[in-house]
């Protein structure tokens, strides 16, 4: 389909460097941790989870995004999706784990609430650089305890979400459900993988987007040449055995380039 | 077992190039999951590329609209998922390649040669590349000398894409066959446009694209169909095709073999259900071979 | 009121030639149920035609594929119903006209010049009439003459319709152009074919034919926005509108006014819904008028 | 739609030019009156009225129906359909009148039927050339009244319908639906325009087809420029009124010919 016209009703600004849009219409039966792409007339088309299902939460990194951060409620963007399959929503009574580092918290946030409402027991790591940069602690308190680190220890743990994580008992937790930089969730995989417990790990990975729809091909991982964008973002942690994860991606032009 | 200039095929369905082709892993996917009796890798040039800004394929109510730039990484970027692609894959790997002129195009077979690919598709027919694709492919003097440069260079079958956005395709046809192509595809996709009017912006970050999917299969079928008139050597239907019925419908019209493209959006698996409903359509209707029914609807008059 | 050439049209939306457009009082329903701002008549020509056999029309699953052969009673014998058309529409009324070169375009224009049509819409565009239609527009020279003989025969406008297919739209345009041409019309259909696969045999009496309706949007659209950045004079829309969205989108492309063909197959008063959609759509966007919308897809950079 | 491919299932001999053509599949939701495009392959597509949701009545003219008579059972054609308006159905307790003449009875046979199950009284008053070419007698016989004219007079009154229906008082009927040669409906026509009751009555007309589908305008009747294969085949008598039935019609190229 081509894009909606999203019309942004609100936006708020999360840190310095993160804001969240909410726009108009929103989307129904969204399944979380699914996303959409984002276009931004006449700069670029970008992928982005949801955070809502009439909002995202966009970390300024480029040019589209800072052309992003340029609009006023009332502006207005094209919105195709929401695309591919999100998370494994837990079953009433189950403990499910929630790993979200930096703006990976973003699509993290409606599973862990609705997990909540699926009546899961919600245990949140929460990681960012830094205490101003913890994205969404909120949301996440309101549905169960949330263990916080940040790099500069200025909040929580001092290290990372992997130094929280070393502490737990995974066995204890039903499903995990794993976002953010691809460092932090190739560490987060290493420790699952060595606790086997990756069959019930999910990560939602980032990969060069371009169709967004599963047809051209830009997105697919090695070594099952399975797309990112329409079998995932969310893979479960079997599936990643053996896979690029955490050593390179490819950006634009299909080269490989290291993580 | 099915033969196509050479190349044995497990069935007549093939994926088509730039879908699902960027990397090695992918195509054995669409080999392995997918049933593809053959796989064509996305088109290869003699520099990276990082294609077009986004949006780069949107879909419509018919069909589908993109123009992906032809990115790419240059064949030495390639080489390396190029021979993944031949070494877990079971089938025939085409190598789709482009370049501006015959010289880039040789240049390019030659520099992709080391993997050993089973053929060549030479793309002469991306509608939104300018100085490559259909700015080559809508002259003939041209499409002769790149078919006849790359075939100067290898040993394997080399085949030709062709545009249809021209007048009249069998022209081009015919200088792809006198430059010694082995067989011609058709066809690339038809160009074309789409416009928000929220905005009035085109919605594709290139403005204008390439549309592909059911729109373009009535265009396909009639250059396959024409093609077949003009030239000796097999002519590749592609364009539009979802389902079994849809292949037949080309093969009637004259295509010794069939690629998908657009249809893996609805099931990575199109092509062994393609290939299934090929046979029991030929068991049913009691053809003891596909040969019986390419170009049968020449025969019926 | 919108002007278009000279013409003045209640709204911008137009029967495309060849579509209910065989009697003067088929002409006079679209106009006056249909809500059409102007009318063009099926093409007529020099002789007598009864056409393709049957099928000469089918729907696809996106489209419509259509070989009627133009059919045509010739001008004489159209010219009662060309004057019935005059006489009982309160809109204008274009009369296409078609032949195999200039003087016999020239012949047919001054033959219907009695009944006073407000324009004239020549076509050299027509895919599947053998020496005519597309045969004569993909030549720009061919097109130049024929529309200077009719320009030179006649004082109304003259609109010149266009083939997508074509490698450059925009060359034929320019010659339509420098023969004097009020405006062009693009696009007629693009050559395509089906099979029935149960026999083998081409769908249409005529083996092949032209595609039209939702399938064609696409391809309309980017030729509409190549001839805007090439012409001077307007640049009429058609191709696969059926719905205000798609008369707009067609407007942003460049088009001054749409046409209306295979979509009358949904309601009769799509013209109707069109214009008041238009109307609408330019009140919410607080478009002061049409002509702010006209091309605007060109200034989106 | 493009043509569904269509078996001759049987094959009934009606008359030396006329026979039964049963396929298979045949159609649910039946409009009667409504027809289908007959594609002989190779040859040409012609429109034919059903005579049952499975069945076409076929007399032999020309080229196609020449060579559809050479088709036997096991064999097949294409078709399109069903497309157009058909009779509207009287209700419980109506009384119809029905008047055919010759293969005019083929898309009246289900009309007739359908009123009959609908709890409608049926007249039926069937007109033909001969005895021999009476066509579908027995199928209205089982359904009420039957009143017969033959031009020869071997069956019934010698003359036509008209002759009949002259005899008849038409304001004791509800409804009143007419299929035949033109000649003849038009007679029918400016009898019941006479008698006032037009508004009651309709008439399935035969054009030229050419796409079968309301598009090309081949079909369409003056003065209103409604198309007989989409508006139509049946109209009632109001929307006749003034119009060029039984007076003139198009041939394949446009032209004007005398009825
Ligand atoms: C499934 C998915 C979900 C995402 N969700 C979020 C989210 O919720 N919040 C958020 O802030 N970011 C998210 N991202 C990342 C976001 O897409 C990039 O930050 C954004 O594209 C940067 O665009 P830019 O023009 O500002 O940066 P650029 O200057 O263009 O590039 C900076 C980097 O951004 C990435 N990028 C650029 N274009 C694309 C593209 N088309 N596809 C993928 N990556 C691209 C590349 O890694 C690139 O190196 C998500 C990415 C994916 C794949
Ligand atoms: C709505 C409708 C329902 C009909 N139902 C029946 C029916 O139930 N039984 C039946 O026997 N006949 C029916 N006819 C008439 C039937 O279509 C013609 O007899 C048939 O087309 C003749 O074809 P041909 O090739 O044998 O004759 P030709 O030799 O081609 O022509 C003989 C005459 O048949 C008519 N005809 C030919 N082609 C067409 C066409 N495409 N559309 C309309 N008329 C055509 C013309 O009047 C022509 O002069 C119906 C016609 C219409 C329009
Ligand atoms: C996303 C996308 C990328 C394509 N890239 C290429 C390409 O790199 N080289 C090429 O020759 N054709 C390319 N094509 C054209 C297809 O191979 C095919 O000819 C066309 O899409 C029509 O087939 P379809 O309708 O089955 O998709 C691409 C098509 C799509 C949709
Ligand atoms: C049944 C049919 C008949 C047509 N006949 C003519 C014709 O006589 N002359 C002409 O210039 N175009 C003819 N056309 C082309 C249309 O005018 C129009 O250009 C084309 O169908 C695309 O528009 P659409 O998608 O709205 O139908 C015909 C199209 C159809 C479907
Ligand atoms: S981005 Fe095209 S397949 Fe994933
Ligand atoms: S036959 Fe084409 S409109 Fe009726």
């Amino acid at each position: 389909m081509l894009p909606l016209n999203a019309t942004i009703t609100q936006i708020t600004e999360e840190s310095p460097m993160v804001r969240t849009f909410f726009f108009d219409p929103g989307f129904e039966g969204l399944e979380p941790g699914q996303f959409v792409m984002v276009w931004i007339r006449g700069v670029d088309e970008i992928p982005m989870g949801l955070s809502r299902n009439n909002s995202i939460t966009v970390q300024k990194v480029g040019e589209a995004t800072s052309k992003l951060f340029e609009l006023k409620e009332g502006d207005s963007f094209g919105l195709r999706g929401p695309f591919g399959k999100g998370f494994t929503l837990p079953v009433k009574g189950e403990k499910i784990l929630v790993i979200a580092g930096g703006v990976g918290a973003a699509p993290l946030s409606p599973y862990a609430e609705a997990a909540f409402v699926a009546g899961a027991e919600v245990h949140t790591i929460l990681g960012a650089r830094s205490t101003g940069d913890l994205l969404f602690e909120g949301r996440f308190d309101a549905l169960g305890k949330v263990s916080v680190s940040t790099d500069d220890g200025s909040k929580g743990v001092k290290g990372f979400v992997t130094d929280i994580l070393k502490s737990l008992d995974v066995a204890a937790y039903d499903r995990i459900a794993v976002c953010g930089p691809e460092i932090m969730m190739s560490s987060v995989f290493r420790l699952l993988e060595e606790r086997h417990v990756l069959e019930k790990a999910e990560f939602s990975l980032h990969r060069y987007f371009k169709c967004g729809i599963g047809v051209c091909g830009a997105c697919c991982i090695d070594q099952s040449g399975l797309r990112v964008c329409k079998d995932g973002p969310v893979f479960t942690g079997v599936q990643l055995i053996g896979s690029e994860l955490g050593k390179y991606s490819r950006d634009a032009s299909g080269r490989r380039v290291k993580i | 077992m099915y033969t196509l200039t050479g190349l044995k095929l497990k069935n007549p369905t093939i994926l088509a190039a730039g879908v699902l082709g960027t990397t090695g892993a992918s195509l054995c996917r669409v080999a392995r999951e997918g049933g593809a009796g053959a796989v064509v890798t996305k088109s290869i040039g003699p520099a990276p590329k990082t294609g077009h800004s986004n949006p780069s394929m949107v879909r419509l109510d018919c069909g589908f609209l993109n123009a992906m730039g032809l990115p790419n990484p240059s064949y030495p970027g390639f080489l390396q998922e190029l021979e993944f692609a031949k070494n877990n894959s079971s089938v025939p790997v085409i190598a789709s390649i482009f370049g501006g002129n015959p010289a880039e195009f040789a240049e390019v077979a030659e520099g992709l040669l080391s993997a050993n690919p089973d053929a060549f598709e030479l793309n002469v027919s991306c509608p939104h590349a300018e100085g490559y694709g259909a700015a080559v492919g809508s002259n003939p003097c041209l499409v002769e000398a790149v078919t006849a440069a790359v075939k100067d260079v290898v040993n394997v079958p080399v085949w030709v894409k062709l545009t249809p956005n021209v007048a009249d395709i069998r022209s081009i046809g015919t200088a792809a066959e006198s430059g010694g192509a082995d067989a011609v595809v058709a066809i690339n996709t038809l160009k074309g446009m789409a416009i928000d009017i929220e905005s009035g912006y085109p919605v594709l970050g290139n403005r204008s694209g390439g549309l592909s999917g059911k729109a373009v299969k009535p265009v396909a079928v009639k250059c396959v169909y024409d093609l077949y008139t003009a030239l000796e050597i097999p002519v590749i239907g592609v364009g539009g095709i979802s389902s079994w019925e849809d292949a037949v419908e080309m093969i009637m019209a004259g295509a010794a073999a069939v690629q998908v493209g657009s249809a893996v959006y609805d099931r990575v698996d199109i092509f062994s259900e393609i290939g299934a409903g090929i046979e029991a359509f030929l068991e049913r209707k009691g053809y003891s071979d596909i040969k019986k029914i390419i170009g049968l609807a020449h025969e019926m008059v």
